[in-house]
């Protein structure tokens, strides 16, 4: 089963591979972002990419990308090498880990609106 | 390794295990199965033991894995893994598969102290090469918070609660570290998400030995401990700087501690911060975070003298 | 009994080394076992094959049963053929992982030798151990001598495997009676039994990492149901193939492999139906008394799961009156076998009355005389609701 | 001659009555007849006495039945003449035979039994030929004497076959002059 298969969709049981077995990583259709009451509010020039925050993050919300050039962060340095990005707003279900960890205050928790 | 470059190599890899899961916010079992994964640059196959990290995972129709992954039963992630490898065995001898791959296995402290332990003790007895990682939350924590053979002295559980004549859990939790080591089998470790360069680092050792591993890392339940979500690895850090959870590996019976806090905090502060301890601070319960704090103190002087014997005395553990 | 088509060799074994013997013509990648009587002989047996290097198994020797059976299981998940045995309390031991096996859609191929279950503790024969787990989606086939045990290995591989089914099958052959009985078993050449069985080809496997597949997760209120439907599909289907893959067998062996086997039935007026090794002696007991001009019969099924009903109903529908032989009981209800008579004939017209039989248990002896008193009883039509006892002290 | 010949085989275990049964049937099987060797199983320790039993046909054997009626009984031990209904089942044309230093005669009386008797000292043959008190295969020798629905050749044949896949070929061999001394010595 290939994995355009739109998982979230009902399935009768001639559908579905035997056994119940899964192609990998549908959970990617699983959007656990809806979980949150606050959200991370990240400030990028308070951030020194330490990767603390990653390495915590309980859903692997926080991307990080290879940057060669580098990003501009905390105290206006550029930082190369891992960087990391926004947070996954699609996954991070806000439970706080990532502001409680941060060693130079770039996160904050604030209460989610879930207006856009 | 620092934990910038333990990021590069992740993000490298990409993740083998992604989000959508449904782990508790706040929980800890992510970090554990993300450097340890991240830890094996060869394919891995998981094989998982039921309970929080293999219901979370795969909620059908949705799983988080993005590598293969077995679950059989409760009790027999060991015994099933054993058979993964054999079959690796099998099929390289014959041709089929090529490649090295790891094999891992994941189990709570439920399937791995108490009901899969028999099995555990078989595979490491067989000398299966594979590692065997145990998240312990201290508690049967995908069922309700019951008491395990892993949960500490004086917690309050639901099948241990305290009470107007009980202060919790009576038993002082089994050593299983000590347990794995006593199978003579090449590497053990104990290991936190707090550090998590030395658990990748644990995780890379154990995987470039041919033979079992084990290795017990604590994971803080957020749900059950009760304390607020974004403290676990607060309380992972506490637990290894009251020395409730040192930090040691056991290679070929030599043990090396891993991380010697300065000064010891005492065991309060890691108790205060969770409900589950909450009792011990009535006045009728002092004497059981005393107690606690002597065995924790017996415990770490014990650790360290194992630790002086076999490296200096030639004894092995 | 017809000729042979291949080479053969006779040979004076025991059940248990017919099942072994069978092991090392299909040579699988991993044999994972726990010894317990009267299976252990079927170990021993293939861990002299591996130490010989006679074959090139992977051959596991877990803690127990429960290990033996997640050890094939995950095994069989990454790809690899994977055999066991056992026998009463360890195939009790084994109840666990048994529906794990068939959920996964595993097709581990085991070996029961019948024995009873504790309390109290036995070591004999009877079929309560695999009774007990007939319906957890593991295909049965019941065995009568050490012959049909050692080429019912080969149609359960061929069966179990088959992309249609995929279901995990075990091969009983009677403890002690059959396990360690020696008789005369015609083994056919090695090549070509394997080349029967050939290589196993895994639609899903752990091992192939590239298209990884998350095996075993969990399934709630919302799949759980298509799931399990899909498995009792898989069933019908095995029902299907066991004719066809036995029809290729017979090409081998130039036997029959029906769901059943008939004996002096067709033109009889009375029949009975048995299970394993007492068919064998109730086929003696059927010769004395149509020498005698009774008109008797047999009916011995050997595929209980999936169980053919309309087939057997068929085969038994001219019958005046059947007894049903049971070695087990099903405490509370009615004995297994029997139940699965009754409920096959309950689509005729005609109703035919139905006598169940138990006998044997603990591997209490059965006799050939028992059994021609069993056919005078339904010859003079004495049939009741009650389940009667063969062999039991008031 | 009988189309079905059944042997029950009396010891101790530890003394060699299921492999007794064993090497007679396959010694049958080598004539090319068909054969069944099973025997009774307890939970026995060395000591405790047992049964087994072999069937020979020149048929195909269906039946799964114990032996009820057999043709011939060996005693391994002595002792069961005062202890165990040895002589259950077999009729008068039987033969029984027994591992003894007593005469056919004592042995008459003990039993009461009308049929053949012979005895022979198989364990003191054993002891003399392979340096262990083993009379199963003595025994055996007897028994191809005393009823000759086997050939000796092929009991010596089913010995070697068995016995040099554990043994020295000495002690095979020492076991087949056992075989052979039991067959001339054996008294009725």
């Amino acid at each position: 089963m290939s994995e355009k298969v739109k998982w979230s969709e009902p399935k009768g049981w001639k559908e579905i591979p035997i056994g119940g077995n899964l192609p990998a990583k549908t959970s990617l259709e699983y959007k656990t972002g809806s979980w949150r009451t606050f959200r991370p509010d990240f400030d990028p020039d308070l951030c020194t990419h330490c990767m603390i925050c990653v390495h915590y993050c309980p859903d692997s919300a926080i991307p990080v990308v290879i940057s060669e050039e580098g990003v501009k962060g905390f105290r206006d340095r550029i930082y190369k090498g891992p960087v990391r990005l926004e947070t996954d707003f699609e996954y991070c279900k806000g439970c706080g880990i990532c502001a409680e960890e941060c060693p130079t205050d770039a996160i904050k928790m604030v209460r989610e609106t879930w207006e856009d | 390794m620092n934990v910038r470059e333990l990021a590069k190599i992740q993000a490298e890899q990409g993740l083998k295990l992604v989000p959508g899961h449904r782990m508790c916010a706040g929980c800890g079992i992510n970090t554990i199965v993300r450097t340890i994964l991240s830890a094996s640059k060869d394919p891995v196959v998981v094989v998982n033991a039921t309970g929080c990290l293999e219901v979370v995972t795969t909620i059908y129709p949705y799983t988080a894995w993005n590598v293969p992954w077995l679950h059989v039963t409760f009790l027999n992630a060991a015994s099933a893994a054993s058979g993964v490898e054999a079959a690796y065995r099998a099929l390289k001898k014959k041709g089929v598969v090529k490649d090295k791959i790891n094999i891992i296995a994941f189990g709570g402290d439920g399937g791995t102290y108490d009901i899969g332990l028999q099995a555990l003790s078989g595979a490491l007895e067989r000398r299966h090469n594979f590692l065997y990682v145990c998240y312990d939350n201290e508690g049967y924590m995908n069922t309700g918070h019951q008491r395990s053979g892993a949960t500490p002295f004086g917690a309050s559980t639901t099948t241990a609660p305290s009470g107007k004549v009980s202060f919790g859990k009576k038993e002082w939790r089994k050593d299983l570290v000590k347990i794995a080591a006593a199978h003579n089998i090449p590497y053990v470790a104990q290991a936190s998400i707090w550090k998590v360069v030395d658990l990748y680092n644990k995780a890379e050792k154990a995987l470039s030995i041919e033979g079992p591993k084990f290795i017990n890392v604590l994971m803080p339940c957020t749900t059950n401990w009760s304390f607020p979500e974004n403290l676990t690895i607060k309380m992972a850090k506490l637990a290894t700087e009251t020395n409730f959870w040192p930090l040691y590996e056991i290679e070929n019976g030599v043990l090396t501690v891993n991380y010697k806090p300065k000064e010891r905090k005492p065991i309060e502060e890691f108790l205060k911060l969770q409900t589950r301890f909450k009792h011990l601070f009535r006045p009728e319960n002092k004497h059981v975070i005393k107690e606690m704090q002597k065995k924790i103190d017996e415990d770490w002087e014990n650790l360290l003298k194992l630790e002086r014997i076999t490296h200096e005395e030639g004894v092995r553990l | 009994m017809s000729a042979t088509k291949v080479k053969s060799t006779k040979k004076p074994l025991t059940g248990n080394e017919a099942i072994a013997e069978a092991m090392r013509q299909i040579k699988p990648d991993v044999v994972a076992a726990y010894p317990i009587t009267p299976q252990s002989p079927i170990v021993h047996t293939f861990a002299k094959f591996v130490a010989d290097g006679v074959v090139d198994t992977v051959m596991v020797t877990p803690e127990s049963e429960h290990s033996a059976i997640s050890v094939v299981t995950g095994a069989e998940a990454s790809g690899a053929r994977a055999m066991s045995a056992t026998a009463s309390q360890g195939l009790a031991l084994m109840v666990e992982v048994l529906p794990a096996t068939s959920g996964l859609r595993l097709p581990v191929v085991m070996a029961i030798a019948n024995r009873a279950l504790s309390a109290p503790i036995n070591i004999h024969c009877d079929h309560s151990d695999s009774m007990a787990v007939r319906d957890l989606g593991w295909i049965q086939i019941y065995s009568e001598n050490a012959q049909e045990a050692y080429e019912n290995m080969f149609l359960a591989v061929r069966l179990a495997e088959h992309p249609d089914v995929l279901l995990p099958a075990m091969i009983m052959l009677d403890g002690f009676i059959i396990s360690h009985g020696v008789e005369v078993v015609e083994v056919y050449e090695d090549e070509v039994m394997h080349k029967f069985v050939g290589e196993r080809k895994p639609k899903f496997s752990l091992l192939n990492y590239k298209e990884p597949w998350t095996m075993g997760p969990l399934e709630l209120t919302d799949y759980y149901f298509e799931t399990k439907r899909q498995e009792q599909e898989a069933m019908k289907k095995a029902k299907k193939l066991y004719i066809e893959i036995g029809k290729e067998l017979s090409e081998i062996t130039g036997k029959e492999y029906g769901y059943f086997e008939k004996y002096r039935l067709d033109d009889a007026e009375v029949g009975i139906v048995v299970l394993s090794s007492a068919a064998g002696t109730a086929k003696d007991a059927v010769d004395e008394l149509r020498k005698e001009g009774k008109k008797v019969g047999l009916l011995k099924p050997k595929l209980f799961r999936p169980f053919p009903y309309e087939e057997i109903r068929d085969a038994l529908k001219h019958l005046k009156i059947i007894g049903v032989l049971d070695r087990s009981y099903s405490f509370g209800a009615y004995a297994p076998l029997y139940a699965e008579i009754r409920n096959a004939l309950y689509d005729l017209d005609k109703r035919i009355p139905v006598q169940s039989y138990v006998y044997g248990l603990g591997g209490r002896d059965i006799f050939k005389q028992e059994i021609k008193e069993v056919f005078n009883e339904l010859l003079e039509g004495k049939v009741s609701s009650e389940e009667k006892c063969i062999g039991l002290r008031e | 001659m009988k189309e079905v010949f059944e042997v029950r085989i009396h010891g101790r275990a530890g003394q060699g009555a299921k492999s007794g049964g064993q090497i007679l049937a396959l010694a049958a099987f080598k004539e090319g007849k068909t054969i069944q060797a099973f025997p009774e199983y307890g939970s026995e320790r060395r000591g405790a006495p047992t049964v087994a039993y072999t069937r020979i046909s020149e048929k195909e054997i269906r039946s799964h039945e114990p032996i009820v009626n057999p043709d011939v009984v060996i005693v391994l031990d002595d002792t069961f003449l005062y202890t165990i209904p040895v002589t259950k089942g077999l009729s008068d044309e039987g033969v029984l035979i027994v591992n003894t230093v007593k005469s056919p005669e004592e042995v008459r009386r003990i039993t009461k039994f009308k049929g053949k008797i012979f005895t022979v000292d198989a364990s003191g043959i054993s002891i003399n030929n392979v340096g262990r008190d083993a009379p199963n295969v003595p025994s055996l020798g007897v028994l191809v004497k005393a009823y000759p629905f086997v050939k000796l050749e092929s009991i010596e044949l089913a010995i070697k076959e068995i016995f040099e896949k554990k043994l020295s070929k000495e002690k095979t061999e020492a076991n087949i002059k056992a075989l052979r001394e039991a067959y001339k010595e054996a008294r009725s």
